[in-house]
């Protein structure tokens, strides 16, 4: 087993990489940029490294200096926990180089899924359903017309460079078809300077379900059942949760077997999830595999009674996995709220300052991942993903108001957080009854919805005006000081005045 | 000590008292005794009201302005309390301020990324004047006016504080 | 289903039972003391009830108060938690009176187990082994001596009336008996006015076992499995786990057994435990019945996956329990370790104080269960037990170490408390091997024992002459403003003199 | 700066310096580089020493004293702290310490259960002299010398704050 492990990250991942760390004997050194000198990861590690300035890549994206920090210190290892390099092929084959061990999967297979539509045809002759369309990218409106017609309408026209919901159409007439395509070449080209684009099937109402992937070097490969990912809001999910109500069994099996297929297929080892867009019927497709740890990992942790970090480690160091995959079982139901410094009331605008208080939910089922603590000053630099609260119960219904118990439990001062949003969100009948999909929040939310409590005004109103009172009624009173100061100061000139001059 | 207190789209009168910690609030015409302290932290009030028990983070975001948040079980209210100075002085104001020019300012440290206007050019309302970046997301800034671009204090990749003046836009009737 | 509970407790345990209902849609209603008006289980409840002066027996412990204050507001049941009026069968009786469910076995039961001597005859008379010795109170030394030969030496003398390590004595040695029940009794008659004595076979370097039964009002009872409680210190629990390292699957099945009989003897409803010493060859005994709710619950609900308060606010509702015994299953290991306001360099003074900072350990794995804040006042009027960190890992070993991280992230300001000694106490030998006993703790622990890193004294002494350096600076800082200030004023006062007159 | 250091049996001497947050410690005569800053707090203290990272919780317990405690890790370390001036007046103070009369004073907040001596009664170090309730616990406070009882300024029943002078006892030879 390893000695000492790099973690090439910073926030809340760091820290939940580092406890892994911690528990299995293993030194933990972090990397730091200038706006990080304080931040948790650093002062948590064993060893801490500055690394360069604030913008990433001039620091967590340098994979030169951090490999450098990792031979300094003498680790072993480099865990690149989610984000920054976690998906860079040139990285991890760079860490192979440097004698390092990537814990994640070999570098060959991240190239094999990063392309998306490389990854779509490994699929396709894997045997894995990918959403119809075209087999490579489409040179013209007509072809574009053709495939439309082959897989019917509606069709969405992608951007092969595209990504986070940048460089694509919805097509619902055929009439449209030219347009669309001329439009989305011209955005593809401009943004990401690779004019080429693809078609595919559109599902309606599409649910967002993926499953987790464990395999080592010995060949084993196994599952972790499924995640659901559909509370998303501009592509950034907000609330996940294990097992997905809308999955069966059967369901599950599928998806299961279609995700071992898919990781075979490149040869993967390591942590991975394999994302499905599942339709209304529960037909599913094949989305894109996430060659890493995911943010959401914890939900699939506290249901199964794993920890993923551990086995990344393990794996990495070559060890067999220990876990069976007919002894794996479910138990209960877990949600994952992701807590974000951003204001829900100003179009989720990000919120920066200082953590003047901090009290965090806590008892039965509450589990907390995060990155801050009281007195942290959140950078302007960085995701705005400032923690996550991980849920667990025995049924769902039980999970959801645990969820809100702990939302209202939270406390933080100093930032703008998403917490009355996502109130808002897990009280949803469409979240309750389990039939959202990823178009959901942006169908139903308005800030407006955030204010609806009568008796809160009441009390705010109450409250308020007691602080207000309080505060008042010292600045009158220390005003009448002043004011009183001025008169004797008036008076004390008169006086002087009065004095007999000598 | 008489206040006049707005919430989301209403407007009340409070009368407030206090004697030994407990306060003595008067609203609507219906008088509660509220046993109001601090629970550990200034902005943190414990308030028992006919046995009712209430935790509220409530403090200013601009005292002078008489504007204050009430943090209710993760919901959050602005509500506005003036004392009688405070309200003239609204009162006085609320005309200047419909008259001045409109000032874009940054809400937030981060970069500026692209100034979409130039000097003279004619602004709708709700079309972005300027996208800046902080915290990796791009943040389209809008105009809330109908106007015309009469100053750009800023330009591409300058980095800026939270609250800097960006760009100023004179009305249009 | 209840509408309304009120919490006959505060603390941790009114938080634990709270949150329970919070997430079972039950409104809350505290009670308080004076010095509790800003205690997190006033400010968490939905409703507060004041009920009089700090001393217990003036708030917590009066009965009609509690009873008064359910009634004003409306509570159909009353939670009394543990210690307080928990096992009082009177004040279970006057709720039932009263009209209001007691959250808690019925008031025969409680009596019943009460009196230590019954419940031993009880015990026996279904079956339960006890521990071998007098039927019932022994009047002379000779009748003790009998006793004695029949059981074997060592035996120990107790006082009827006795408890918390009070009023008992060991005699291994025939000789020394009569001077024994002398002693013994002439204690017992004046710190407890009862001067009956009983006697036991005393069982060497016992480990102290107890089963958590549940048993609702429609004849089911079921067990879920042990907490082993042998880390004591002064008759105190300072750390439970479960399962027990010593007990074997067989073991498990017989103290289950076991447990279930003497529970149904005195025809127990809602959430009790029932506790054996355990000999190290594995034979047990009945010890006593806790007809409440555990300080330790947690590491039997993580284990087990159920929340014991639910099941004990639905049994009192007269629900049937859902629960079945053939579906209860073990998942992985828990620990707890209790956090204490007190001081192990000191004798284990008790602390009060400020809590100036608070940061709880979090992360996979980690329950906290408190009833403080930040800049709440720890009252001096009740008990110095703070919080309790909850560890689950998928074994023992990983459940240990998780526990050290937990215990090495726990920041708390303005009161010292047990960390350290807990740090200490899960590093043991006997703790690692699981041999230990509930007299490990006094044979080891010594409170030089806890400094002895010496990396950290190095370390300890960096930072402590940067904070001095630092501080001392700004005070010789001001000391020299001081000093020049003086100067200038002695100047000033020369140039007036030098100041032609007027 | 030159500071005499001392925990639990060592005592050694410090010298430290700071430039820029960078302070130069040096111990033993073995000068380390430490970037050490406040993290949030000004007690806890993040420090990085040849890239190895601590965070320490440190405070004064009495400045005046010297006597500071560092929390590393849920250890807690007493740690004394003497500048010249200071080191100066504890040694002069030492002396007079030794001499002066011994007082039992309350460690912390609570009620007096019981005094177990009278004026005049000769008291063992090691014995109880009084027994105080505090948290549900019963606590001794005992004697840490020989000597014979002076004054007693409390009675049972009595509530205390911490810090109460309570037993005053005569050192006997």
């Amino acid at each position: 087993m390893f000695k000492k492990i790099l973690i090439a990250n910073r926030g809340e991942i760091a820290i939940r990489v580092m406890r892994s760390c911690r528990e299995m004997g293993i030194a933990t050194v972090a990397v730091y940029s200038d706006c990080d000198r304080l931040a948790l990861h650093v002062t948590y590690a064993d060893e801490s490294y500055h690394i360069g300035p604030p913008p990433s890549k001039d620091s967590y994206l340098a994979a030169d200096k951090i490999i450098d920090a990792a031979k300094k210190s003498g680790a072993e290892a480099i865990h690149p926990g989610y984000g920054f390099l976690a998906e860079n092929a040139d990285f991890a084959a760079a860490c192979e180089t440097a004698g390092l061990a990537f814990i994640g999967p070999p570098a060959t297979s991240i190239r094999q899924m990063g392309n998306k539509l490389d990854a779509r045809r490994t699929m396709s002759a894997s045997g894995v359903t990918v959403i119809p369309g075209s087999e490579g990218p489409v040179a013209s409106a007509p072809e574009a017309a053709g495939i439309a017609r082959e897989v019917g309408l509606p069709v969405m026209i992608k951007a092969v460079a595209g990504g986070g919901g940048k460089g694509l159409r919805v097509v619902r007439d055929a009439a449209d078809i030219d347009k669309a395509v001329d439009m989305t070449m011209g955005e593809a080209e401009s943004a990401f300077a690779d004019g080429r684009i693809y078609v595919e099937k559109y599902i309606e109402n599409p649910k967002h379900v993926e499953i987790q992937v464990l395999a080592d070097k010995h060949g084993s490969t196994l599952t972790l059942g499924e995640r659901e990912c559909s509370m998303q809001r501009r592509y950034q999910k907000v609330i996940e949760e294990a097992p997905s109500p809308s999955v069966t069994a059967e369901t599950r099996a599928a998806l299961s077997q279609a995700a071992k297929k898919a990781a075979q297929a490149v040869g993967y080892v390591g942590a991975g999830t394999v994302e499905f867009i599942m339709a209304q019927d529960g037909s599913f497709y094949f989305l894109e595999m996430n060659t890493r740890l995911q943010v959401e990992h914890p939900v699939t942790e506290v249901v199964y009674g794993v920890d993923l970090v551990k086995e990344q480690i393990r794996i990495a160091a070559g060890l067999k996995l220990e876990l069976e995959q007919e002894s794996i079982r479910l138990r209960g139901h877990a949600l994952e709220v992701r807590i974000y410094a951003e204001d829900p009331h100003a179009n989720f605008m990000p919120s920066t300052g200082v953590i003047k208080r901090l009290v965090l939910p806590e008892g039965p089922g509450v589990r907390n991942e995060n990155g801050i603590y009281p007195g942290y000053t959140i950078p302007i630099y960085y995701d705005p993903l400032i923690g996550k609260v991980i849920i667990w119960a025995e049924d769902r219904g039980t999970a959801i108001r645990r969820t809100r118990r702990a939302l209202q439990e939270y406390q933080i001062d100093g930032v703008t957080t998403n917490i009355e949003f996502l109130l808002w969100a897990i009280s949803q009948p469409g979240f309750l009854d389990g039939t959202y999909d990823t178009h959901y929040i942006e169908r139903h939310f308005k800030p407006e919805l955030l204010h609806s409590d009568t008796g809160e005004l009441d009390l705010a109103m109450i409250a308020a005006s007691i602080a207000a009172y309080g505060r008042l009624n010292r600045t009158n009173v220390s005003r009448a000081e002043e004011a009183r100061d001025n008169v004797w100061r008036r008076v004390a000139r008169m006086e002087g005045l009065r004095k007999p001059r000598l | 000590m008489k206040l006049w207190v707005r919430i989301e789209a209403q407007e009340k009168l409070v009368e407030v008292s206090e004697r030994d910690g407990i306060y003595s609030v008067t609203l609507d015409g219906d008088t509660r005794l509220v046993d109001c302290r601090s629970a550990g932290h200034r902005d943190y009030l414990s308030l028992i009201i006919d046995n009712k028990s209430h935790l509220v983070e409530c403090a200013p975001i601009s005292f002078e302005d008489g504007r204050y948040y009430a943090n209710i079980s993760g919901r959050r209210y602005d509500v506005e309390v003036l004392d009688e100075r405070l309200f003239a002085t609204r009162q006085a104001t609320a005309v200047v301020k419909d008259m001045g020019p409109y000032v874009i300012a940054s809400p937030m440290p981060g970069l500026i990324l692209d100034v979409r206007v130039k000097i003279g050019d004619p602004v709708k309302a709700g079309s972005a004047v300027v996208i800046m970046e902080a915290m990796k997301m791009q943040n389209e800034l809008v105009s809330e006016i109908d106007g015309v671009v009469k100053a750009i204090n800023i330009k591409a990749n300058d980095a800026v504080e939270s609250q800097t003046p960006l760009v100023e836009i004179e009305r249009t009737e």
